[in-house]
């Protein structure tokens, strides 16, 4: 027993039976440039149960894991310690190491010196190389308390359930129906299709939207495999990676899909108009609605809330006049249970509303609009036939101007860019000087984000070709002509230095993408972490993209964050390709974090009966039994048992208490 | 076999327990030759002894002497009582600072006119109470206030035959036959407060009662008798803390959706007297052991 | 309170929001002081009370439990349980003679780099004030 | 011959700690004889804090000999604490726990404690005890063993276990023991006052021949202090009567009153003070409690069969009477009375009814309340917060009144026995036997860390406060 003197704390760590290979990484210079590995290579080796020391640049690297291999197959070591980075972040990668090695990958600790200590202490390298030999002595410490653990092998469901049915949604939908896996899409509003079916061309392609989408609406509504929910929500999700148990609730339509012709001879006789969502309440609907004509699956819907067939009983012209009788007014809300082997969070975006920036005059001045309901006007089944009017008078607007950036890049709003909006404003831009290519088209940006395939070349042509005038600087404010309702636009053109006003017919706000409204529910059911924007998080930025840190839950599309169409189905292939391999393999192993109950401790005092939120203890014979297929390894009721009856594994009593002993105690 | 009793600060409970046995001493007495039992014995001193029986706490520096003493003396030293076993409910002196305890003893609590006078050739108080295993080994420890006369037997028989102690795995729960249901507690309650239902669990009524973070071996006796347990047998096998391990136990059983649920400020209100509670007879052997100087204004 | 005094934090972090927000600070490389020592654990209700006490009885200056908010836990409700045990540790401590606000619960998401260096600036000036755990030297 | 002292230690068979000195002076005479108790827990200073229905629990750990008197006198003070007074069938079922110790009690001195020093003829240090009185007297010893069992099973049944009970609250009783028990009880009993009358006759016999020696060996006068209701013999409630030497009455108070009648003596070696009778002062006014106290102070016994006993100790002996022997005859004629009164209690029907608590609130207040226990008086005082929390607590005990008597008499037996410089064992033990007719509880009485409070007057019932009580 000797003295591991450091300032925080003098501790004689007892003599350890294991052996203990500690392995320092300098992450190039992300560690070693603020850590004195050489000296805490020395202060490690006088551990006791430390038998080997190394230190490498990179041990993530095929070297630097090749260090630790050889220690192994040497046999110098029997436990396992990697000071490098998060454990979040290369856990798995060194337990690969160890299993591959023969040696079991349980038996691994990993000491977090990078992302908790040498880039947070940068400047005071003598107290970050102080935790350091803290962190790595607890990590002995806890290394040496660690004991083998076989991963719970459980069989995966080869069914998926996508939440969203927009083309995120249907592209993973059709991907995993086409490799033989059931599919359950889910979709809230009557129809697929998502923000996509709202558009009119998109960039840079210039491609129109409902050509490339409309097929794949049908096919996915069509697809074997693929059970296609909508009108419907997700209400509860128990269960854990291939055994998720989903309750799935569907809406009354009223109108049954099978019989609905979709031929509208209903729509003249219903006496309510309501503001139609899919228009973006450029026009109106009936309470008997087809979002627009080609929407999947081609039926009508009765909207409960304003049809007055329903409570009370009073209208009920559509049942008559429906020829193929398809109207059914008693029928009630469906509720299924399913079991999905994986989920992927599919559930797009909500566009910003700008009302709130009282300088830009949104929803005060007719003719400021925003850009989707530019883009519902340039479609040509649109409200207004594919013709850019001004909402004020309904006349060809002969000045437009494109203000960037609302709502996003903007303290007070969102911060983050939303990547598209400079694309589809330029996009807009050229649809309306190929239709008015006398018109004067102004861009007010703070930089173009052209970054895509064709987007640099789709830019100069709709600078050079058609026309259109960029002006660098953020609209500082909007004001109306009231009489004429015509608008001046004040800018500060940073590029010349001056201010700039400009005299335009027509405001188009390029507003930003935010979260979609149900983003806080589909978060409390699948326990999936957002970020501060609000989009979900992803498992790691870098590598782990479409997976979240829940097992079997993927994300993509923009519910992850603001992208252009090719991003997003570049994601749900990616989201796609990590369930199919779930479901592929049929079996998936589980962290072994469960707990043991010791029966013969365990005195039926029941407290932790009623803690599990996953029932996973039940009472036989009055004593506690773990149901390990059910439990997440928490620990809570491990902690709560009075009579310490419970263990949960590779997170025991012993070995927290062995860090904490390392860490601020003595002997 | 010789015995021998040796007794430190304590109330001479455990001896009586022992003499409990009524007839069941006599062969007792015929196994072992009792030969330093102050209580019952006249012999002042004795020199060797197979067996060591300490009862009381270790409160003076006379009481370490005769710890340390009897170590040597002794092959098997047993502690009899939660006050050797943990300190008991002397143990609760170390919730007063030591120069508070001793000035209101020779200061404050003194009748007017009777001049202070120095205490000489008397033995010195210890700054706090420790366990006997904390100044010594000990082979065994009989656990319980008093230890009953039935346990105390079967303990001792073991030792004799040169058995290894087994003290049980379980709590008290386990002994205990009122009717478990669930544990979610709305509103804890204090001893005498409210209705008792005998039938059911008392803690699942809201008294607070350590009897699920306490060892075995009473046959739940005070529950028997109406009353919650106190945890006088001290911390369950495999459990470090009692106190620490009651309080984890009364935070996560408290209910949180139903609508009469204590918010965290309600329950830490309403558990009144935490430490004098859920250390009553541990107090000198939990984790933290005495009153920090920093708070001890008493 | 003299200067040189460097209070002795023991961290317990969540998995999923805690340790993840102290990652989220390191990849932000936002610089907080060097006092705290950090536990992983899964949940912040794995932590049992004896360990807190544990850390406090040898030393720590001062012990940072750190949970998701609310309603985010990974695991449901493992940090409405945790809640409710710091508080009646809390009083237990004031009981025992230690200023209770040696022990500190805060919520800190995956996200909240910022937040969480905050915590720890704010807890280890904090502790400076009140200062060293002077348990140890007393205890037998 | 310089000065020179003999020190008996420990003293043996004895509840808790002590130790005797005797200073010789030059000429090897006993100048002095001091008996220091040694012990201190401090439960007074760490009552405070406490919830007061916890109180009754905690400080049954001040005696494991006489475990239910603190029970029941700190429940009694907690009753009055917060204004609740227990109903019929819980003071009945408490006053039969209080006779279930006391039949336990006695018979221990009798088998363990005293009874060796009277019922052996002279044996060394290795028989004079249970195993050498087993040898001596089995028909006594089994009788006395099966008695005291009888007693221990009484409070186990009302208190819940038989060292340290718990039953008492504020209030009553927590849970009725159940009819059926009580019954079986209520048939032993007979049985028990058989074994009882033989084991006195066999203890008469015992000491019939050496019965005059015992008696001389320490006699002086003293006054006398014990619980009474009105003249009648009481050990459960009552008011506090003293008489003086010759036996007249000369005090009758409540125990609230009790420090205006007593004060206190300070030694330096001793962690015990030395309470004396305020109007005669020190050392005049030193007074006895205990049973050889209570058979003085009591007029009549309302138990037949230990009224007749008291006839016939008065008709033989007089009153008072002032030889520290009779201690054991008045525990003898004790033992009776409980067991009697045991009996009345159990055939009484209204022991049977369920009710046995009355519901309380808690409030700001004080309560005191005396008892007798089997080695005197014992009083208990507490002061409460609104929220029912301890905030003073004072506890006078039994052997701490005797402290000055014991000094008393181990000095009266030093001067006559010593004379040289040795003291063997069979003079020691004589030094020694006398203490044990105290029968001393020296943990309770230096529980309380050897002061006896006297400053601690609290005013009378209706409230007024005459002196603060510091702590």
């Amino acid at each position: 027993m000797e003295l591991a003197q450091t300032a925080f704390s003098t501790c004689r760590v007892m003599a350890m039976p294991e052996r203990v290979g500690v392995f320092i990484c300098h992450c190039g210079l992300n560690i070693a440039g603020v850590i004195d590995v050489k000296e805490l290579h020395t202060y490690t080796q006088m551990l006791s149960g430390v038998s080997l020391v190394e230190d490498y640049s990179y041990m993530c690297s095929e070297p630097g894991q090749e260090l630790i291999r050889k220690a192994i197959r040497e046999g110098k070591i029997n436990r396992v310690v990697v000071a490098a980075c998060s454990p979040r972040m290369h856990e798995p990668t060194f337990r690969n190491v160890l299993s591959q090695e023969g040696m079991n990958p349980y038996l691994l600790d990993v000491a977090n010196l990078r992302e908790h200590d040498s880039w947070v202490h940068m400047f005071e390298k003598d107290k970050a190389l102080e935790k350091a030999k803290d962190l790595v002595r607890m990590a002995v410490a806890r290394a040496a308390k660690l004991e083998a653990l076989t991963p719970r092998e459980v069989s995966v469901e080869r069914t998926a359930l996508i939440i969203g049915g927009g083309i995120a949604g249907i592209s993973a939908a059709l991907d995993l129906g086409d490799a033989g896996y059931k599919v359950y899409l889910v979709e809230s509003s009557p129809t697929v299709g998502g923000h996509m079916a709202q558009l009119d061309k998109t960039f840079p392609t210039m491609d129109c939207s409902a050509c490339i989408l409309t097929p794949k609406m049908v096919s996915v509504a069509r697809h074997p495999n693929v059970n296609l929910r909508t009108y419907a929500e997700v209400v509860d999700v128990q269960g854990y990676v291939g055994n998720f148990r989903v309750k799935i609730r569907s809406k009354p339509r009223y109108v049954d899909a099978k019989k609905c012709t979709a031929c509208g001879d209903c729509v003249p006789v219903c006496p309510i108009e309501v503001p139609s969502e899919f228009d973006v309440e450029l026009t109106w609907r009936k309470a008997i609605y087809i979002p627009f004509p080609q929407a999947v699956p081609t039926t009508y819907t009765i909207d409960d809330k304003s049809c007055i067939g329903l409570k009370p009983l009073t209208c009920r012209q559509c049942e008559d006049k429906c020829g193929p009788k398809a109207i059914n007014f008693n029928e009630s809300e469906r509720e299924e249970e399913i079991i999905a082997g994986t989920i992927i969070v599919a559930t797009g975006y909500r566009p910003y509303n700008p009302s709130k920036e009282e300088q830009y005059g949104y929803g005060v001045y007719p003719n400021v609009i925003t850009a989707i309901e530019m883009e519902r006007m340039l479609n040509a089944s649109g409200p207004t036939g594919g013709k850019v009017l001004r909402p004020s008078d309904m006349q060809e607007p002969g000045r437009i101007a494109f203000l960037h950036c609302i709502g996003s890049r903007d303290e007070r709003a969102n911060s983050y860019c939303s990547r598209i909006c400079c694309m589809y404003s330029m996009k807009q831009a050229r649809q309306i000087k190929e239709k008015h290519p006398e018109a004067e088209v102004h861009e007010f940006f703070i930089d173009i984000r052209a970054y895509g395939k064709g987007f640099e070349e789709f830019y100069e042509k709709a600078a050079r070709e058609y026309g259109v005038t960029f002006i660098r600087g953020k609209v500082a404010e909007v004001m109306e002509e009231p009489a004429t309702h015509d608008l001046l636009v004040r800018a500060e053109d940073t590029m010349l230095g001056r201010p700039v006003e400009i005299e335009t017919d027509l405001v188009i706000l390029s507003t930003a993408l935010q979260p979609h409204e149900q983003t806080d529910q589909v978060q409390s059911l699948l326990r999936i972490s957002r970020g501060p924007e609000g989009f979900f998080s992803e498992a790691h930025p870098k590598l782990r993209p479409v997976d979240t840190l829940v097992d079997g839950v993927f994300i993509c599309g923009v519910a992850q964050g603001p992208k252009d169409i090719p991003d997003t189905v570049a994601q749900s292939k990616g989201a796609a390709s990590g369930a199919a391999s779930l479901m592929g393999q049929g079996k998936v192993t589980i962290e072994p974090y469960f707990i043991s109950i010791d029966e013969d401790v365990c005195s039926g005092c029941k407290v932790c009966i009623d803690l599990c939120p996953y029932q996973a203890i039940h009472i036989e014979q009055k004593t506690a039994k773990a149901n390990e297929a059910q439990c997440k390894g928490c620990g809570v009721c491990v902690s709560s048992c009075p009579a310490g009856a419970i263990k949960a594994n590779h997170f025991t009593d012993d070995q927290l208490m062995s860090q904490i002993v390392a860490a601020v105690g003595g002997a | 076999m010789k015995v021998v009793f040796e007794s430190l600060s304590g109330c001479a409970g455990c001896e009586i327990a022992v003499l409990d046995l009524h007839e069941g001493l006599l062969d007792l007495l015929k196994r072992v030759e009792l030969t330093y039992a102050p209580i019952i014995l006249d012999p002042r001193t004795f020199d060797r002894s197979e067996i060591g029986i300490i009862t009381g706490s270790v409160r003076t520096d006379e009481d370490v002497e005769k710890v340390k003493a009897l170590r040597e003396k002794c092959t098997t030293l047993v502690t009899l009582g939660s006050c050797s076993c943990f300190g008991g409910v002397p143990g609760l002196a170390n919730l007063f600072s030591p120069e508070s305890i001793v000035k209101q003893s020779h200061e404050v609590n003194v009748a007017p006119g009777s001049k202070i006078v120095e205490k000489k050739d008397i033995p010195r108080l210890e700054h706090w109470i420790v366990p006997v295993d904390d100044l010594v080994n000990i082979e065994a420890k009989i656990p319980g206030c008093p230890p009953p006369p039935k346990f105390i037997a079967e303990q001792l028989s073991t030792l004799l035959n040169g058995g290894s102690q087994r003290l049980s795995k379980k709590t008290v729960c386990d002994e205990c036959d009122l009717q478990k249901e669930i544990k979610r507690i709305d509103k804890i309650r204090r001893w005498g407060e409210g209705k008792t239902d005998f039938s059911k669990c008392l803690l699942e009524q809201g008294y607070i009662c350590l009897g699920i973070a306490t060892r075995a071996g009473c046959e739940s006796r005070c529950i028997k008798a109406g009353t919650p347990c106190r945890g006088c047998f001290g911390p369950a096998e495999k459990v470090k803390d009692a106190g620490a391990k009651l309080i984890s136990a009364i935070a996560s059983t408290a209910s949180l959706d139903s609508p009469e649920a204590m918010n965290p400020q309600q329950l830490a209100e309403s558990f009144i007297d935490v430490v004098g509670t859920a250390y009553r007879f541990t107090l000198a052997s939990s984790i933290i052991r005495k009153k920090a100087s920093e708070g001890a204004a008493n | 309170m003299k200067e040189d005094f460097e209070p002795r934090i023991l961290g317990f972090l969540c998995n999923w929001c805690g340790y993840a927000g102290a990652d989220m600070a390191g990849t932000s490389r936002i610089q907080y002081p060097a006092n705290v020592r950090i536990i992983r654990v899964m949940c912040s209700g794995r932590i049992d009370p004896s360990m807190i006490l544990t850390g406090l009885s040898m030393g720590a200056d001062g012990v940072l439990v750190v949970g998701c908010h609310l309603g985010d836990c990974h695991y449901v409700k493992g940090n409405y349980r945790t809640e409710r045990r710091v508080h009646l540790l809390k009083k237990m401590l004031g009981d025992m003679g230690f200023d209770p606000s040696r022990l500190r619960l805060e919520w800190v998401s995956a996200s909240e780099g910022e937040k969480f260096s905050q915590v720890i600036r704010d807890f280890a000036e904090k502790l400076k004030k009140i200062g060293p755990n002077s348990a140890v030297k007393e205890m037998p | 011959m310089k000065e020179k002292t003999l020190t008996i230690k420990p003293v043996t068979r004895v509840e808790g700690h002590a130790k005797v000195s005797i200073f010789l002076n030059e000429q090897g005479q006993v100048d002095r004889a001091t008996l220091n108790i040694m012990e201190f827990r401090g439960f007074e200073k760490f009552l405070e804090g406490r919830p007061i229905e916890e109180a009754p629990n905690i400080v049954t750990r001040i005696c494991g000999i006489c475990p239910v008197s603190h029970h029941l006198v700190s429940a009694k003070a907690c009753d009055r604490a917060v204004g609740v007074s227990p109903t019929e069938t819980a003071t009945k079922l408490r006053e039969l726990m209080h006779m279930g110790q006391y039949i336990h009690n006695h018979p221990l001195h009798i088998l363990f404690l005293g009874g060796p020093d009277f019922l052996l003829e002279d044996v060394g240090p290795t028989e004079r005890n249970i195993v050498g009185l087993l040898k001596a007297h089995p028909a006594l010893a089994s009788k006395a063993i099966e008695v005291r069992a009888f007693g221990q099973k009484v409070v186990e049944i009302a208190g819940g276990s038989a060292i340290h009970p718990t039953t008492s609250l504020p209030g009553g009783i927590s849970k009725h023991p159940g009819k059926g028990r009580l019954e079986n009880l209520r048939d032993e009993i007979g049985s028990v006052k058989n074994k009882a009358d033989q084991i006195i006759s066999a203890v008469e016999k015992g000491v019939e021949k050496k019965f005059e020696s015992l008696l001389s060996e320490d006699s002086w006068k003293s006054h006398y202090m014990a619980l009474n209701r009105g003249g009648n013999f009481e050990l459960y409630d009552g008011n506090i009567r003293i008489i003086g030497k010759d036996g007249a009455v000369e005090e009758d108070f409540e125990a609230s009153d009790y420090p205006k009648r007593i004060e206190e003596h300070v030694e330096g070696w001793s962690y015990t003070r030395f309470p004396y009778y305020k109007k005669e002062g020190w050392p005049d006014g030193v007074y006895r409690v205990g049973p050889l106290a209570r058979i003085n102070v009591a007029e009549n016994i309302e138990m037949p069969k230990a009224a007749a006993k008291l006839k016939e100790i008065r008709s033989r002996f007089g009153h008072p009477l002032h030889d520290t022997f009779h201690y054991n005859t008045a525990r003898l004629m004790e033992l009776i009375y409980a067991i009697e009164k045991a009996e009345a209690i159990l055939s009484d029907d209204s022991i049977l009814h369920e009710d046995v608590r009355t519901p309380f609130e808690f409030r700001r207040g004080e309560g005191v309340a005396a008892i007798e226990a089997p080695r005197g008086t014992l009083i208990h005082h507490y002061k409460v917060n609104d929220h029912g929390i301890i905030t003073g607590a004072n506890i006078i005990v039994a052997t701490t009144h005797n402290n000055g008597a014991m000094n008393r008499s181990v000095l009266n037996i030093s001067k006559r026995l010593v004379k040289g410089e040795e003291v063997d064992y069979q003079l020691a033990n004589k030094i020694e036997s006398v203490i044990r007719h105290y029968d001393p509880c020296l943990s309770c009485s230096t529980h309380l860390d050897g002061r006896f409070k006297v400053e601690i007057a609290l005013i009378d019932n209706d409230g007024r406060l005459l002196q603060t009580l510091r702590n």
